[in-house]
C-alpha cells in the first residue's frame, strides 16, 4: 500500500479507475431534471471532516463538482444542503469553481448552497421540506448519511424524484437500495470521488487497496478449494505465529 | 374501467396522511403489552452458542461486562445486560462490570442492584463482582485497560481504591481475563474488543448486540467471538433458557408486540408494492 | 403524597410524550425537550470525564505527589486553544497525540482481526456433519460463502474493468451484498421497533403511574387541534 | 514565544506520526521495559484525550449565550439548554461529594430525566421505518427485490409469529444470517479494514489533516 501511495503521489505510475455506473445514473438523473424543468438537490452526507468520514464527505464533494458542471451546462438549478458548517464553504466553492469551467459563473447562486442546522433531525426535517417545497426533480446523496437516511429517501420518493445515493455506513444501504433508483454501494463512493478528482493521493490509495483485496482473493480461493480437498495446510499456515 | 378504479385506490392508498400510518404503529405495538398474546418463543443458534460458552464459566472465573450503549438502545440491551448478570451470578463468575459508553455507565450499577439487591453495599461487592465505571477514549482505552487494569482504573465506580477490593487483587492485565462479554451497540464495540483484548489474550469473547448491529458482527462467530445475542429477540431467547435457573424473563408481552409490528411493517410493504407494480404493469400496457 | 418516586415517572413521561408530540406536528414542546436533551448528553459527558481525570490523575497528584501526571492534564488543558484564532495550532498538539495513537491502535490490530483471520474463517477446515441450517462449516455453505466473499470483494476492485469474468463475480458479489443487506434492513427494523416497544412498555406499566399523563396529553392534544382550527376558520 | 510558521505547520503532523508508531510498535516489538512505558503511555494518552469534552461544553455555552442575548425566536429553549448543562454538571461534579454519577441525586435525574429523553428520541425512528416502509420501499429493481424478499424472510424468522405461521421460518433466517451474511459482510469488512488501514496511512504521513481543522 505504501508503495503504491508513494508511486501514485510521485507520479511514476497512474493507476486508472473503473467505470462507476453510479456516475452514469447521476447524469441520467440530472438530465431528467432538465426535461422536466425542475431542480436539483444534493448532499454530501452530513458527516464532517473528522478522521473516521472525512474520506465520505469529501467523495460526496468530488461527485458535487460533477454534477454542478452538469447542471451549470444544462441551467437547471441546484440545490445543496449542508449539515456541517465547515463543509459549507468548501462546498460552495466546490459548486461556483464548476460553474465557471462550464462558462456559466453568472447563473452561480450562493444562497442555494444552504446550511441548514447541525441538528442531526432538524437538517433531516429541513432537506425533506425542501425536496417537497421545489418539487426536486433528481435527489443525489453522496456521502456518510445516519439514520436520517431513511427520512431522505422517503421525502424524495414523495417528491417524485430520480434518486441515486451511496454511503459507505452499511447499515444505511439497505434503505438506499429499496428507496432509490440506484445506490452507490460502500467504497464505491470512494472510488467515484477519485474517479472525477483524479486526486493522486486517492488514486494511490484505492490502488493500494486493490492490490491487498487481490492477496485476500487468492487466499480465499486457494484456502477454500484446499479446505474442500480435505487439507488444512493454508489455514494453519495463516493462523500461525506470524501475526 | 375497474383497472383505473384500483389505481386510483392505489394512488389513494399512497397518499395516506402518515400520522394515520403512526397511529396504526403505536396502536399495534401497544396493545400487546396491555393483552398479551403469549406466542411461543423460538430459539436462534447464536443465543444457544452464547448460553453454552456462559454454562462453562467455573466458579472463581474473572468475567469481564462491558456496557458500551447508551440510554438510546436501553429497551433491547438492558435486558440482557440483567439476563447474563444473573446467569455469570449463578456461575459463581467474578464479575467485573464496566464501560467504554460515557451514557451507559450508570446502567452497571442499576443492573446490579436489580439481579443482585444491592450494589455497592452488598456483602459480596468486591469479593465476586466490582464496578469500574467509565473508561475513556475507546480503543485505546481497551488496549490500556488490557496493558494494566488497576493502573486503567485505580478507582472503582464509587471512589474506592481498586487494588484493596479484594478479587482485584488478582486481576492485572488482560491475561486474567476468563471471558469478556460486550453488550453493545455501536463504536467502541465488538471490532475494538476482539481487536484490542481477544486476539491478544486469547480471552473467550462474547457480545451482545443491538439487532442493527447483528448482521454486520455475525462474521466474528464462531472463530473469534463464541456466541451472540441478537437485539430484543436474543434477549428474550436468552431468558427462555434461564427459566431453569429460576430467572423471571419480562420479555414475553414485547415480543408479541415485536411479533405485530414485524407483520405491520410486512403488510407495509406489501401494500406499497402492490399499488407499485400494478401501476408499472398500467404503464407498459 | 407526593414523592420523588412518584415524580420521577411522572418527570420521564411528560418528557417522553413531548418528544413524540412531534408526530402531530413539529412544536414547542418536542423542541424544548430536545434542547433539555442536548444540555444534559453534554453535561453527562464532561461529568464522567471529571471522574476519569480525577481518579486516575488528578487524586495521585495532590494525595500521592506522583507528579508525572502534571504532563497529560497540561497537555489535555491545551484542548481549549481550539477557541482562539491566534493560537489554534496549539490545540493541534494534544488532538495530533490523541489521533494518532487511536489510529496507530487501530491499524495495527486490524490487519489481524478484520483481514487474516476474516481469511481464515473462510478457509477453515470443513465437517459434513455440520448442521446445513445454521453453520458456516458444512461443506456447502463453506463453499458457499467463499464464493460469495470473493464475488464481494472482486466488485470492489476499481482499477480493472468490470468485463468477462469480472462483471460476473461482481454481479454473484451484489447479490450476495443485497440478501445480507436484507438481513441488515429486517434487523434495523427489529431493533427500532424494539426502542419504540421499551418507551411503550413504560407509558403503559399499569403497576408505574406514567400512564396516568396519557389521557392528559390527549387532551392538551385536542385542544391544541381545536383552537388551531377555529383559528383557521376565522381567516 | 514565536515559533516559525513551518515549525507550526509541521509539529502536528511529527507527533501524528510519533503516536501512531509507538502504538503500532508495541504490538510487533516484545521488549518490556518499551511495552511497560506504552501502557504507562496509553494512559496519558487517556487523560488526555478526557480534556476533549470542554470543546462541546464551550462550544454549546457560546452558541446559546448567543441566541440568548439577541432574544432570537427560540430562545427559551435555549435557557433550558443551559439550565440542564450547567445543573447536571453542578450535580455531577461540584455537589455530589466526590461521588460523581454514583450520586443518588445525579442518578436519579439520570434515570428519570436524561434516560427517557434519549431513549424517545430515538424510538422515533420506528415511525419513520413502518412509513417509509409503506411509502417509498419499492421493488423496483431486481436487486431491490432481492432485498425486500430476504428482509422479510428475516423480520418472520427473527419474531416468534414466523415460526408459529411456518416452522422453516427460523432456519431460513439462520441460514441467511450464517452463510449469504456473512459472506457479503466479511467480503465488505475486508474492503473496510483495507480502507481504514490505507487512510491511517495517509493520517501517519500528512497526506490526510481534515482532524487538524481549518487550513492545515
Amino acid at each position: 500500500m505504501l508503495a503504491t501511495l508513494y508511486m501514485s503521489v510521485k507520479g511514476i505510475s497512474k493507476p486508472t479507475i473503473r467505470k462507476i455506473a453510479g456516475l452514469d445514473a447521476i447524469g441520467e438523473a440530472v438530465g431528467r431534471a432538465t426535461e422536466m424543468g425542475r431542480p436539483i438537490h444534493f448532499s454530501p452526507g452530513i458527516g464532517g471532516l473528522g478522521t473516521d468520514v472525512a474520506p465520505q464527505t469529501l467523495a460526496g464533494l468530488s461527485v458535487l463538482a460533477y454534477i454542478a458542471e452538469l447542471a451549470a451546462k444544462y441551467k437547471t438549478t441546484l440545490w445543496t444542503t449542508i449539515r456541517q458548517a465547515e463543509v459549507q464553504p468548501l462546498a460552495a466553492e466546490i459548486v461556483r469553481q464548476s460553474y465557471l469551467k462550464a462558462g456559466a459563473a453568472e447563473a452561480y447562486d450562493e444562497d442555494k448552497v444552504i446550511f441548514l442546522s447541525t441538528a442531526q433531525f432538524a437538517y433531516a426535517s429541513g432537506v425533506v421540506g425542501l425536496m417537497h417545497r421545489e418539487k426536486v426533480a433528481a435527489n443525489i446523496m453522496i456521502g456518510g448519511f445516519w439514520a436520517e437516511s431513511l427520512l431522505f429517501a422517503e421525502g424524495g420518493y414523495l417528491a417524485g424524484a430520480i434518486q441515486v445515493a451511496g454511503t459507505a455506513n452499511t447499515a444505511q444501504i439497505p434503505f438506499f437500495v429499496a428507496a432509490c433508483d440506484y445506490c452507490l454501494i460502500g467504497e464505491e463512493i470512494l472510488a467515484a470521488g477519485a474517479y472525477i478528482s483524479r486526486d493522486p493521493v486517492q488514486l494511490g490509495a484505492i490502488w493500494g487497496q486493490d492490490c491487498a483485496k487481490f492477496i485476500a482473493i487468492i487466499l480465499v480461493a486457494v484456502g477454500i478449494i484446499l479446505s474442500l480437498a480435505g487439507s488444512d495446510y493454508l489455514w494453519k499456515v495463516l493462523r500461525g505465529p506470524l501475526w | 374501467m375497474t383497472e383505473e378504479n384500483e389505481m386510483s385506490f392505489f394512488d389513494k392508498l399512497e397518499k395516506v396522511d402518515p400520522r394515520l400510518i403512526y397511529i396504526l404503529v403505536f396502536l399495534i405495538v401497544s396493545l400487546p403489552l396491555i393483552r398479551p398474546l403469549g406466542l411461543p418463543i423460538s430459539m436462534s443458534p447464536m443465543t444457544i452458542a452464547f448460553y453454552d460458552a456462559v454454562e462453562k464459566v467455573m466458579p472463581g472465573d474473572v468475567v469481564i461486562v462491558s456496557i458500551d450503549y447508551s440510554a438510546a438502545s436501553s429497551p433491547e440491551q438492558y435486558p440482557q445486560t440483567k439476563a447474563v448478570m444473573h446467569h455469570l451470578a449463578t456461575k459463581g463468575a467474578k464479575i467485573i462490570g464496566l464501560g467504554f459508553w460515557a451514557d451507559g455507565t450508570p446502567f452497571i450499577d442499576s443492573a446490579f442492584k436489580d439481579v443482585l439487591g444491592k450494589s455497592k453495599d452488598h456483602p459480596k461487592y468486591g469479593t465476586d463482582f466490582v464496578n469500574l465505571g467509565w473508561i475513556p477514549n475507546g480503543e485505546v482505552g481497551m488496549k490500556a485497560l488490557g496493558g494494566d487494569v488497576q493502573g486503567t482504573c485505580p478507582k472503582d465506580y464509587y471512589g474506592t481504591s481498586t487494588g484493596t477490593l479484594p478479587m482485584m487483587k488478582e486481576v492485572k492485565t488482560g491475561r486474567d481475563f476468563k471471558m469478556v462479554i460486550t453488550l453493545s451497540s455501536g463504536t467502541p464495540g465488538v471490532p475494538e474488543w476482539i481487536r484490542q483484548i481477544q486476539a491478544q489474550y486469547g480471552v473467550t469473547f462474547l457480545y451482545g448486540v443491538t439487532a442493527v448491529s447483528a448482521p454486520g458482527v455475525r462474521i466474528y462467530f464462531p472463530a473469534q467471538a463464541a456466541g451472540g445475542l441478537e437485539g430484543l429477540a436474543g434477549a428474550a431467547e436468552y431468558e427462555v433458557l434461564l427459566i431453569k435457573y429460576g430467572y423471571k424473563g419480562t420479555l414475553a408481552p414485547p415480543m408479541d408486540s415485536q411479533s405485530l409490528s414485524h407483520l405491520l411493517v410486512i403488510i407495509f410493504i406489501v401494500l406499497g408494492n402492490v399499488g407499485y407494480v400494478l401501476k408499472k404493469h398500467g404503464k407498459a400496457k | 403524597m407526593i414523592t420523588p418516586e412518584i415524580v420521577g415517572p411522572l418527570i420521564a413521561a411528560a418528557f417522553t410524550l413531548m418528544v413524540y408530540s412531534f408526530f402531530y406536528r413539529e412544536n414547542k414542546a418536542y423542541r424544548f425537550a430536545e434542547h433539555v436533551f442536548i444540555g444534559l448528553a453534554v453535561a453527562h459527558g464532561t461529568v464522567i470525564s471529571s471522574k476519569y481525570v480525577w481518579d486516575v490523575a488528578l487524586s495521585p497528584l495532590i494525595t500521592k505527589g506522583e507528579a508525572f501526571w502534571i504532563l497529560p492534564i497540561l497537555v489535555g488543558l491545551l484542548f481549549p486553544f481550539f477557541f482562539s484564532k491566534k493560537y489554534f495550532w496549539v490545540y493541534r498538539i494534544p488532538i495530533s497525540i490523541v489521533v494518532g495513537t487511536g489510529v496507530g491502535i487501530g491499524m495495527a490490530g486490524l490487519i489481524r482481526s478484520q483481514f487474516i483471520d476474516q481469511i481464515v474463517q473462510t478457509i477453515a477446515p470443513v465437517s459434513p456433519k455440520a448442521d446445513i441450517w445454521s453453520s458456516g462449516s458444512h461443506p456447502i455453505n463453506a463453499l458457499l460463502i467463499a464464493i460469495g466473499t470473493l464475488g464481494t470483494l472482486l466488485f470492489f476492485i476499481f482499477t480493472r474493468e468490470q468485463k468477462g469474468l469480472l462483471l460476473y463475480a461482481s454481479h454473484i458479489g451484489r447479490w450476495t451484498m443485497m440478501i445480507a443487506f436484507g438481513a441488515a434492513f429486517g434487523f434495523t427494523v427489529m431493533a427500532r421497533m424494539s426502542l419504540l416497544i421499551g418507551r411503550m412498555q413504560f407509558l403503559l406499566d399499569p403497576s408505574g403511574i406514567a400512564w396516568y399523563l396519557i389521557p392528559v396529553a390527549i387532551v392538551v392534544l385536542a385542544v391544541v387541534a381545536f383552537a388551531e382550527r377555529s383559528k383557521g376558520a376565522k381567516k | 514565544m514565536k515559533l516559525s510558521a513551518t515549525i507550526r505547520r509541521s509539529l502536528p503532523l511529527v507527533i501524528t506520526f510519533i503516536a501512531g508508531l509507538l502504538a503500532i510498535g508495541d504490538y510487533y516489538l516484545k521488549v518490556k521495559v518499551f511495552n511497560d512505558f506504552i501502557t504507562q503511555w496509553m494512559k496519558f494518552v487517556n487523560v488526555a484525550a478526557a480534556f476533549a469534552v470542554i470543546i462541546g461544553y464551550v462550544t454549546l455555552t457560546r452558541i446559546h449565550t448567543r441566541r440568548l442575548n439577541q432574544r432570537r425566536e427560540g430562545w427559551y429553549n435555549s435557557v433550558a439548554l443551559l439550565i440542564g448543562m450547567y445543573a447536571f454538571f453542578l450535580l455531577g461534579v461540584v455537589f455530589s461529594e466526590g461521588k460523581f454519577t454514583a450520586h443518588p441525586a445525579y442518578t436519579y435525574w439520570f434515570n428519570n430525566l436524561y434516560v427517557p429523553l434519549d431513549a424517545t428520541i430515538f424510538s422515533m425512528l420506528a415511525f419513520y421505518i413502518a412509513s417509509a416502509a409503506y411509502r417509498a420501499f419499492r421493488m423496483r429493481t431486481t436487486e431491490a427485490t432481492i432485498l425486500l424478499v430476504s428482509a422479510v424472510l428475516v423480520m418472520l424468522g427473527r419474531a416468534p409469529v414466523g415460526p408459529a405461521i411456518w416452522p422453516a421460518f427460523g432456519p431460513i433466517t439462520s441460514w441467511i444470517m450464517a452463510v449469504p451474511n456473512s459472506a457479503g459482510m466479511r467480503g465488505i469488512t475486508i474492503g473496510i479494514a483495507l480502507g481504514v488501514m490505507s487512510m491511517g496511512l495517509r493520517v501517519l504521513l500528512g497526506r490526510e489533516r481534515g482532524y487538524l481543522g481549518p487550513g492545515a
